[in-house]
């Protein structure tokens, strides 16, 4: 089973649970179970949360890009923005670590991410704006047809 | 992080795909009682709030209780 | 409410299912009953179905492209493909009208859009692609915020 989709939406939180919906819309096709396509909703939640609230600083512009890619039993993903970057990639990684202490932020986005699939990585480029790319291997992927 | 693994793991290892119709089911028969109760069509939102499940999973169920065009794919893929 | 999304997928028959979810989806921030979502739901997966099995003749091959916006109470669809068009486009749109009578198709495709969304507008260059648009006003379209 391949397959592959591109999606570009508006950087609004209510977009927040579209992009949920969609990426779980996509991954099901692999059947998999509830709590694996609980951990892929909650990583690209993360994602997307950070590339609207951070990346563009919640200022309602710019553009989310998800893309997302079926291989087999592994769903690769890419969360993409062009906000405003990350300088230090590693400082934003640790646990705890949050720019935004006002607005309630956990510093734990990418710490859950890590945590939920095999390997996550990022690349960002201050002012240009940062891809998170997620990848993780389903136990018992197989291709459902309905 | 662990803890909220644990939490999640713990509808384990049911298949989406299965969980899904079982909610499809409750929501067929909400949007009934609903349209009775309001003298119109219920909402999404009405469903989703009366069936306490979220509009994520509702969307979702929708799509899984949907036969209609899978016999097409079945025959063609 | 003002939100836009776009998104590209292989024109593979799996993902008709995808296409309906993501739509709903996105649409479900109006808040519409769920006969409403059944209407666009369904709407779209026609013109879906028809880009996958006529525009790019089920060979696999090639992207279906969805574009959304919503506009107050008004939800607006494109639905693009890049497959071999239709030279006669009146003619596609006459009920029982289909080309691929050996895939048991219905020729209802366009009727069935036509009747549950306001507006149906098809645009098609042959051997280019087909646009199809559709608009439909929401009976009870409120903003959902959440
Ligand atoms: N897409 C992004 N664009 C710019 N900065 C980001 C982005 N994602 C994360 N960051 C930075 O990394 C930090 C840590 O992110 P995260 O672990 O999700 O914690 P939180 O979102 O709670 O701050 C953020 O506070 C922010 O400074
Ligand atoms: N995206 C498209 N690309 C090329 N031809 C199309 C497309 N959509 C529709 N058509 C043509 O229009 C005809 C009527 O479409 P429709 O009403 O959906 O009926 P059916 O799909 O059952 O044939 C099709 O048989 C086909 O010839
Ligand atoms: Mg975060
Ligand atoms: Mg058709």
């Amino acid at each position: 089973m391949n397959n592959e989709m591109h999606l570009k939406f508006r950087a609004i939180s209510r977009n927040e649970s579209f992009a949920r919906v969609t990426v779980s819309a996509f991954v099901a096709q692999l059947d998999p179970t509830m709590d694996e396509l609980t951990e892929i909703k909650t990583a690209v939640s993360e994602a997307v949360t950070n590339a609207i609230i951070h990346g563009y600083e919640n200022k309602g512009e710019g553009y989310v890009y998800i893309s997302a890619w079926l291989d087999g039993d592994t769903v690769e993903l890419e969360i993409r923005d062009e906000g405003i970057g990350i300088s230090n990639i590693e400082e934003a990684k640790q646990p705890l670590f949050t720019t935004k202490p006002e607005l309630e932020r956990s510093g734990m986005g990418f710490t859950i991410m890590e945590n939920f699939v095999d390997e996550m990585t990022i690349e960002s480029d201050p002012n240009h704006g940062t891809v998170v790319r997620l990848k993780k291997k389903l136990s018992n992927a197989k291709a459902v047809f309905n | 992080i662990g803890e909220i693994q644990r939490f999640i793991r713990d509808d384990g290892t049911i298949k989406v795909s299965r969980s899904l119709k079982e909610v499809g089911n409750k929501i067929r028969r909400a949007k009934d009682d609903l349209a009775k109760e309001l003298g119109r069509a219920p909402t999404i939102y009405e469903v989703s709030d009366y069936l306490e499940i979220p509009v994520d999973e509702i969307l979702l169920a929708q799509e899984a209780v949907m036969a209609p065009t899978s016999i097409h794919e079945i025959v063609y893929e």
